[in-house]
């Protein structure tokens, strides 16, 4: 895979705030890559100094191996879609679409050709007379991305594009980017707090936090081995469950022991550090612990029914384990009645250890 | 008793003038509250009716005598000095009676005139005909064959400030110099249209139109600085009022020997009669009704006519004071007032709203040199036949 | 900037030759020569008539006439300003501004209170508590504020007087709430328009009342627009002259009205030293607010004015 | 458990505080703004002099005011001095409001510079330009001393230039104040729209041209009715400047309704004179208020 | 169960606009009600109605058996929190909430003791004395929720309170909500558009369309028996699937038949209306669907697998039956690829049929 954009070294700061820090990052040709974090991490920042709307404070940025660090936005080939839609109020959708090519000078047939192949893709068609604020958000984020897509962009910059939009429009219009992304096959910058949408939509998710990349892998290794608690926690709905608790040494392999419940860690696959004792957080998402499944657990505990939580399909139960919040996720169809006493257990295979100093995976 | 008076008089010697007055008011035991608005008549004279009018009346206010308190009057809003006057026998003293006549209304007397202004003055800079090398001219005719000398060696013929009343005022003077008394009693008493386009206006809009070509260099607004441009030798004369002498007098020039003065540009020697009076709103203290007419007849006692109108520059109202302290010009004026040769202000003629239309013809004649004299005229007929 | 020194210690560096870091700015790029020329230029034509009553206000009267108004004073003096201040004559009274800028305070400080309290409540209850004909009265006031003072010097005078306050400070402060009423309501009635909605409904289920919300939610709001509205209604107010003289009586003459008197007293040879001293006396007031608020009015006016 | 009230209550009395709050305004608009102007209406119709009297005589105060060269050239002035004071009051309020938005040094000083003027009266605005244009000490009199002979420069003193020279002082004083409003609109434009422009590469002066001034519509109609109140009112800066000098060439409406009604004391012609400017005023401005703040309820 | 709140033929316009039409709903003393539907059907119309805000055009409201049609609301008993959290800026979060109480005049101390008591259950203790700028989003909702526990109110009344928040704060906002109502055992009406805190939440829900109330029960109900069409798409997420088709006459009962796709309907239980025949539409939802689970179902087909969006736990897949789109949902374990071929299948049980012209259930 050849690499689309690649950014070297880039370090950025505001005034004596420093925002970015000595960030390298490769996205391959083609690649839906999401970049996920909290609020104020530096996504947008990132994306920002790729487009060439922030200058860096060092580093450099290639796009298709070509050094745009000093480039003008337009010349770096790149379509950018803004969380605010950013549409001109006062054009119609044609106009939006077309205007940065009119400003270009491009023939008006040429214009023409490329706005209606856009908006035939978009579906978008019938929109072109109305201004936007005639139209919905759903109808406003794809004219939006209409103007990326007229500009025939190598690479696709998104910053928090659905972030406006209600909960059913953003999972139609989640599901439209992707099939963008299959039928184009560009390179997609795409920048979330909402980790559904990295989930669902990513190749490689780079998880964010404080101007640094801390995790950058396929989602499902990101959700399934999390490198760290902070990572861990970030992704999942419901999150994943953290007992507070101690590594001690047990039969053949350690045991995590939260106040009274010991938990036998027989099967985790520790990291390059190998074994370790001490203070640790045990992380368990609530679909991995079975609840009245059995006997078959290489963990199992009796627990209380404190809250349940129908949430449609599946449901949430809410218990104490050691003294600490546990959360399982059961199809609404066996769901336990509050108060009632179930048997829940797990596999550590399934369940992550951090360092309880620097929440490092174990 | 405080008493507040208002008027419009804050040049120097105006101001001086006023002084005079106050200092002879408070002798009285009372006080003069003076209320002064800079700005002339046109500034100040809104704020006065709307007093007058708001119910919070001034115990005295200058107004020009004439037609302006006319409404005033009518509207009872004004004292009538009726009982004071006979009872101080000001019909006897005050001189011309034409003065009196226009405070006089349907048989009551509602103010007191404190002082005659004659506008019908050409001031005269000896100094500059003097460095054109030309005689000092002794008439109109004169003035207007020195003009081009008086060009020639740089200087202005005629001063004119650009506000409105001023270019009227060349108007005016020009209209009773030339055309004579009987003829400025015919358009501006009689409203006689069919004169007014007669052939002895049309001269005198020839003449106010060789005015206009010796003023067009002059570049000033005010009045006053008109006149210092006289007394600085930088303009050969100006044709203004009496007042402008107490500019001269301030500058410390002597008439004669440094400017001249030609009453009636030296050809018709008359003197209009307008002049300033003060009106006494009805007031409801009677404390305050009392020191109002204290103030009226100290106004008309001989000793603050003479000491006001010898700082004012202008002519007093009583025929019986001693002005041993006048000057060369102010005799002359005093003369003609006793030969008898006097004609009423516009003023007293005219509405002030007719007044205005005049005044806007002669400001746009003057400002605008496309204007003809002939066109000129014939606006003025037509506002001549319309006027009240 | 970063650290050069430290950048090139790293050993890993993955930077490749070609352009890296801050894309070079220059100085005295043509941007920036034109931004600031220009800003320069315009500021020395704003300037250009302080400068001129500054250093005029400083010469005498010899100098004025004959040098040029550009020219820096070559002898400083201070006698224009203490004449504008002290001595300077109108009709008999010989005490220059000071007589006026005390009555000028007396006037600003209730009218700009009262106009300000008036239309803030105005526009509280336009735009949080509408009634039925609320908004032709507001349309109304607005179509007034296009209205020639002039217009409405004589129908006030009538109404003054019929209410007795004829002449008195009450009826001057009445009439700047008037005339400041279009625009400070508009003004008012955008800022709270735009302040959330649910605040309010919060406070009416917290129970308070039409003036509970005022004073308790809105006003600690408010500053910027209150800002604003103080400034423009200081300078409006302060520099009033026309109603001032109209509407009060010479007693309480404001001083731009003693600023009019000794700018057209007729006094020979204008003393142009002591009108510049005069007219920048009396401009101190309202120049010092600015000043002193600029920075709070944009942000104030960003706030709430241009908000339709 | 109460027996509240089923029925609807008066509906007079709901809303009271907000109705009693809203007396000061309501006398505004009912006694002044209507009472006042119709009361001026009224009397344009009457041959008033120095104190209203009701002796109506039809139009005769509107046939004369028509007839007036003075008025002619009162309007004309008007209508000129209006619309390039809004052009360039506009323009120049918005270039600088675009340059001090640019992110620059020293935006506060810059801000202060330009908009001290406002801070000034009219009559002081007035006097100051009066004083540099005059030909003899002003710019004319400075650059002819250094050396150039023929330069002429005395706006005020040229009656077809005068308008102009009056035009320059109130530009002077209220520019700043624009610029203010502009700044805020602009301050008020979302980044993303800016980034977009960049990203779509149009340059800086069409993304201002075409995306961002129509967007600042609000702020425009907001400066349109100060700046338009303001144009027709304009009084002051003449009378400090010219007082409709030379001649009548910078006459404006108020001043010849302010002469009329007080210097000439026929309250009837300035009457008379201020109806016509309201018809006009109302003409304009009434359709647009309604559409603007009537209709419609908050957005 | 007593009536806590009544609406009783309830109306109200703006102007012209009729935005709640004939509203009867009552809710039971201690019930959680929620209101569900779509941007701009009139929930919190409805709401603040009932709060007194607005001003009803007829009708009549009745609050614990007192007719509050025109009181004030500071008089009807009801505490109110607002989706933007409506705190006073300038007051601390103690000012805050004792702001009704001072405004009422109640003493002192009482005050201070209320305020403690909620500050406990909502452990917003150690925050008294900040503004509420210095609170991160969740913590303002606390306070939010908390001035309306301080004044003791008999009914709560909730306008999307958490939907400015971000997912994960939500979620944990949610059960918090849960809990206090388990505490307080107060009447709480609580506005939403979002579908899992209604599913979650309510002991009832109410799902509104344009000002009227198209199904009023309890969750499981509503989502498993949608009365119309609208009601089925609005709940559940990813959404009901829909098939647009025809009853026709089968075998021992009707059959649906979509294009060249027949799927009978035995045991399908059809409404009061009783078998119908003519154009219908089918839905069933994403994970009432089975996938590669062996062939018991009355129904199953072989599909392609066209998207593939994994979601963490589980992964909706995309294809297509009888020309039209359908997803399923599968656990992320046994997620197909894209390009795969499947059989799926359902039990009509599980489906609903809604009419073809109106939409209601059949
Ligand atoms: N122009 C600026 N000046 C100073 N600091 C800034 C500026 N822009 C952003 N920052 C800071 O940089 C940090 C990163 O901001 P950024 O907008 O990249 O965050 P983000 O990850 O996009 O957050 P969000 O999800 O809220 O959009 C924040 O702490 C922010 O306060
Ligand atoms: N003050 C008002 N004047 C006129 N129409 C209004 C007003 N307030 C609301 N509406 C209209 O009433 C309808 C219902 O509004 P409401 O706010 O109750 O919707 P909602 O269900 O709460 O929507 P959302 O989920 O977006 O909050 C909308 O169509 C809205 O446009
Ligand atoms: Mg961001
Ligand atoms: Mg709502």
């Amino acid at each position: 895979m050849n690499t689309s954009v690649s950014v070297k070294d880039l370090s950025l700061a505001f005034g004596t705030v420093s925002v970015l820090q000595d960030m390298n990052l490769d996205i391959g040709d083609g690649e839906f890559l999401v970049l996920l974090g909290p609020s104020g991490c530096g996504k947008s920042t990132l994306l920002n100094c790729i487009a060439g709307l922030i200058d860096v404070s060092s580093g450099q940025i290639f796009i298709n191996g070509r050094n745009v660090t000093w480039e003008e936005p337009k010349d770096r080939g790149i379509g950018m879609v803004f969380q605010s839609y950013a549409l001109y109020p006062q054009m119609t959708v044609e106009k939006n679409l077309s205007f940065g090519l009119r400003v270009a000078g491009m023939p008006k047939p040429q214009i023409a050709e490329r706005v209606t192949r856009a908006s035939e893709i978009l579906q978008i068609g019938a929109l072109l007379q109305r201004k936007p604020a005639a139209l919905s958000g759903g109808q406003r984020q794809r004219v939006a991305i209409g103007r990326a897509l007229v500009r025939d962009a190598e690479v696709f910059l998104f910053d928090e594009p659905l972030s406006n939009l209600d909960a059913k429009l953003r999972s139609e219009l989640r599901v439209e980017i992707k099939r963008l992304h299959q039928k184009l096959g560009n390179t997609m910058i795409y920048v979330t707090h909402d980790q559904i949408e990295a989930m669902t939509l990513a190749d490689r998710i780079a998880v964010m936090k404080g101007g640094v990349i801390q995790q950058l892998d396929a989602p499902q290794q990101i959700y399934n081995r999390p490198v760290n608690r902070f990572v861990a926690g970030f992704l999942g709905s419901p999150g994943m469950n953290f007992l507070e608790g101690q590594v001690e040494a047990g039969g053949d392999a350690p045991d995590f022991v939260a106040r009274n419940v010991r938990i036998p860690l027989k099967g985790y696959g520790f990291g390059i550090k190998g074994a370790y004792t001490g203070p640790a957080t045990l992380g368990i998402r609530p679909e991995h612990i079975g609840v009245n499944t059995g006997s078959g657990w290489p963990f199992s505990a009796a627990v209380e029914v404190e809250v349940v939580e129908p949430m449609g399909s599946d449901t949430l139960v809410w218990a104490r384990l050691g003294g600490q919040n546990i959360t399982m996720l059961v199809s609404s169809e066996r769901s336990p009645r509050v108060g009632e006493m179930v048997t829940i257990g797990f596999d550590p295979m399934r369940a992550s250890l951090f360092d309880g100093a620097n929440g490092d995976r174990l | 008793t405080d008493l507040e008076v208002t008027h419009w008089w804050t040049s120097g010697g105006e101001a001086a003038a006023v002084g005079e007055l106050a200092k002879a008011f408070d002798a009285t035991g009372n006080k003069w509250v003076d209320g002064a608005i800079a700005g002339s008549g046109g500034t100040a004279r809104p704020i006065m009716i709307s007093r007058i009018t708001g119910g919070d009346p001034m115990g005295a206010t200058q107004f020009n005598h004439g037609r302006q308190a006319e409404e005033l009057v009518q509207a009872g809003m004004m004292r009538d000095l009726s009982d004071i006057a006979a009872k101080e026998g000001w019909a006897d003293f005050i001189k011309p009676k034409s003065l009196l006549d226009s405070c006089t209304l349907d048989g009551k007397i509602y103010c007191v005139p404190v002082n005659i202004h004659s506008q019908q003055w050409l001031w005269l800079s000896n100094k500059a005909f003097e460095e054109a090398g030309v005689a000092v001219p002794k008439n109109w005719d004169e003035f207007v064959a020195a003009a081009p000398a008086l060009e020639k060696a740089g200087k202005i013929p005629l001063a004119l400030g650009q506000q409105p009343w001023q270019t009227t005022l060349v108007f005016q003077v020009l209209l009773v110099a030339l055309a004579g008394p009987d003829a400025y009693q015919k358009t501006f008493g009689d409203k006689d249209a069919e004169f007014a386009a007669g052939p002895e206006i049309v001269r005198v809009f020839k003449a106010v139109d060789d005015a206009r070509k010796m003023s067009a260099k002059s570049n000033v607004q005010d009045w006053n600085q008109a006149t210092s441009q006289v007394i600085n030798a930088q303009a050969g004369g100006q044709i203004m009022g009496d007042w402008a002498q107490g500019e001269f007098q301030v500058a410390g020039q002597t008439a004669g020997s440094d400017y001249t003065c030609l009453p009636g540009l030296g050809v018709n020697e008359v003197i209009q009669t307008g002049g300033d009076a003060f009106y006494f709103p009805k007031l409801s203290d009677p404390e305050k009704s009392k020191a109002q007419d204290v103030l009226a007849s100290v106004m008309l006692s001989p000793e603050t006519q003479v000491a006001f109108n010898l700082k004012k520059g202008s002519l007093p109202v009583r025929g019986d004071v001693n002005l041993d302290a006048a000057n060369d010009c102010m005799r002359k004026g005093l003369a003609i007032l006793a030969k008898g040769n006097v004609i009423p202000s516009p003023d007293q003629l005219m509405s002030a709203d007719s007044l205005n239309q005049v005044n806007d013809l002669f400001v746009e004649f003057f400002s605008n040199p496309n204007l003809s004299a002939d066109d000129a005229q014939k606006r003025f007929v037509d506002i001549v036949s319309s006027a009240d | 900037m970063h650290d050069r020194v430290a950048l090139s210690a790293i050993p890993a560096a993955r930077i490749e030759a070609g352009p890296q870091g801050p894309k070079p700015r220059h100085a005295f790029s043509r941007r920036n020569i034109f931004i600031y020329g220009t800003l320069i230029v315009v500021s020395l034509y704003y300037l250009l008539p302080l400068y001129v009553m500054v250093v005029t206000s400083l010469k005498g009267m010899p100098e004025i006439r004959l040098g040029n108004i550009f020219a820096p004073p070559m002898e400083i003096t201070f006698e224009p300003w203490a004449k504008a201040w002290a001595t300077a004559c109108t009709g008999l009274n010989c005490d220059g501004l000071s007589r006026g800028f005390w009555n000028s305070v007396r006037i600003t400080v209730p009218s700009v209170i009262i106009s300000i309290v008036i239309a803030s409540v105005n526009g509280y209850a336009l735009a949080n508590w509408r009634f039925k004909g609320a908004d032709v009265f507001f349309t109304i006031l607005i179509v007034g504020a296009f209205i020639p003072y002039q217009v409405m010097i004589y129908p006030i005078v009538i109404v003054l007087r019929e209410i007795g306050l004829y002449g008195s400070l009450s009826g001057l402060v009445i009439v700047h709430s008037i005339f400041g009423m279009p625009i400070l309501t508009l003004l008012f009635r955008n800022y709270f328009a735009s302040m959330p909605e649910e605040l309010f409904k919060a406070a009416r289920v917290d129970g308070a009342g039409f003036w509970g919300i005022y004073f308790r939610i809105m006003l600690p709001m408010s500053l910027p627009i209150f800002v604003v509205a103080i400034i423009l209604q200081i300078t409006g107010i302060w520099n009033d002259f026309l109603f001032g003289v109209i509407y009060t009586r010479p007693e309480s003459y404001p001083m731009t009205v003693q600023l009019n008197n000794i700018v057209n007293s007729m006094q020979g040879v204008k003393e142009y030293n002591v009108n510049m001293a005069a007219t920048i006396l009396t401009g101190l007031v309202p120049l010092f607010v600015y000043f002193v608020s600029g920075k709070l009015f944009v942000r104030g006016i960003a706030a709430g004015a241009v908000k339709g | 458990m109460s027996t509240a009230p089923t029925g609807r209550p008066n509906r007079l009395f709901r809303n009271l505080n907000a109705k009693v709050a809203s007396i000061p305004m309501i006398l505004t608009a009912v006694v002044i703004f209507v009472g006042g102007t119709a009361w001026t209406v009224v009397y344009s119709f009457t041959n008033s002099r120095l104190l209203p009297r009701l002796n109506f005589v039809g139009l005769e105060q509107y046939e004369r005011l028509w007839a007036a060269p003075r008025w002619q050239i009162a309007v004309e002035n008007l209508l000129i001095y209006g619309i390039l004071s809004l052009i360039f009051s506009l323009v120049i309020g918005f270039v600088l409001a675009a340059l001090l938005d640019q992110k620059i040094r020293f935006e506060n000083t810059f801000r202060s510079i330009l908009l001290y003027p406002f801070a000034l009266s009219f009559i002081v605005t007035g006097l100051v330009w009066q004083w540099i244009l005059n030909p003899d000490f002003g710019v004319q009199n400075v650059v002819r001393s250094l050396g150039w002979e023929s330069f002429v420069f005395d706006p005020l003193y040229n009656p077809s230039l005068v308008i102009y020279g009056i035009l320059i002082a109130g530009l002077w004083q209220g520019t700043g104040l624009i610029m203010c409003l502009m700044l805020a609109g602009l301050r008020g434009i979302d980044e993303d729209i800016w980034k977009a422009a960049r990203v779509d590469g149009i340059p800086m002066w069409k993304t201002y041209l075409f995306i961002v001034i129509p967007m600042m519509r609000p702020v425009f109609v907001t400066t349109l009715v100060i700046l338009a109140s303001g144009i027709v009112r304009v009084y002051d800066l003449v009378v400090a400047q010219t007082s409709g000098g030379p001649g009548i060439s910078s006459e404006v409406p108020a001043k010849y309704v302010y002469d009329y009604m007080f210097l000439a004391q026929n309250l009837g012609q300035g009457f008379a004179a201020s109806s016509m400017m309201l018809l006009t005023v109302i003409v304009i401005v009434v359709p647009w208020a309604y559409l603007e703040f009537g209709g419609r309820r908050r957005a």
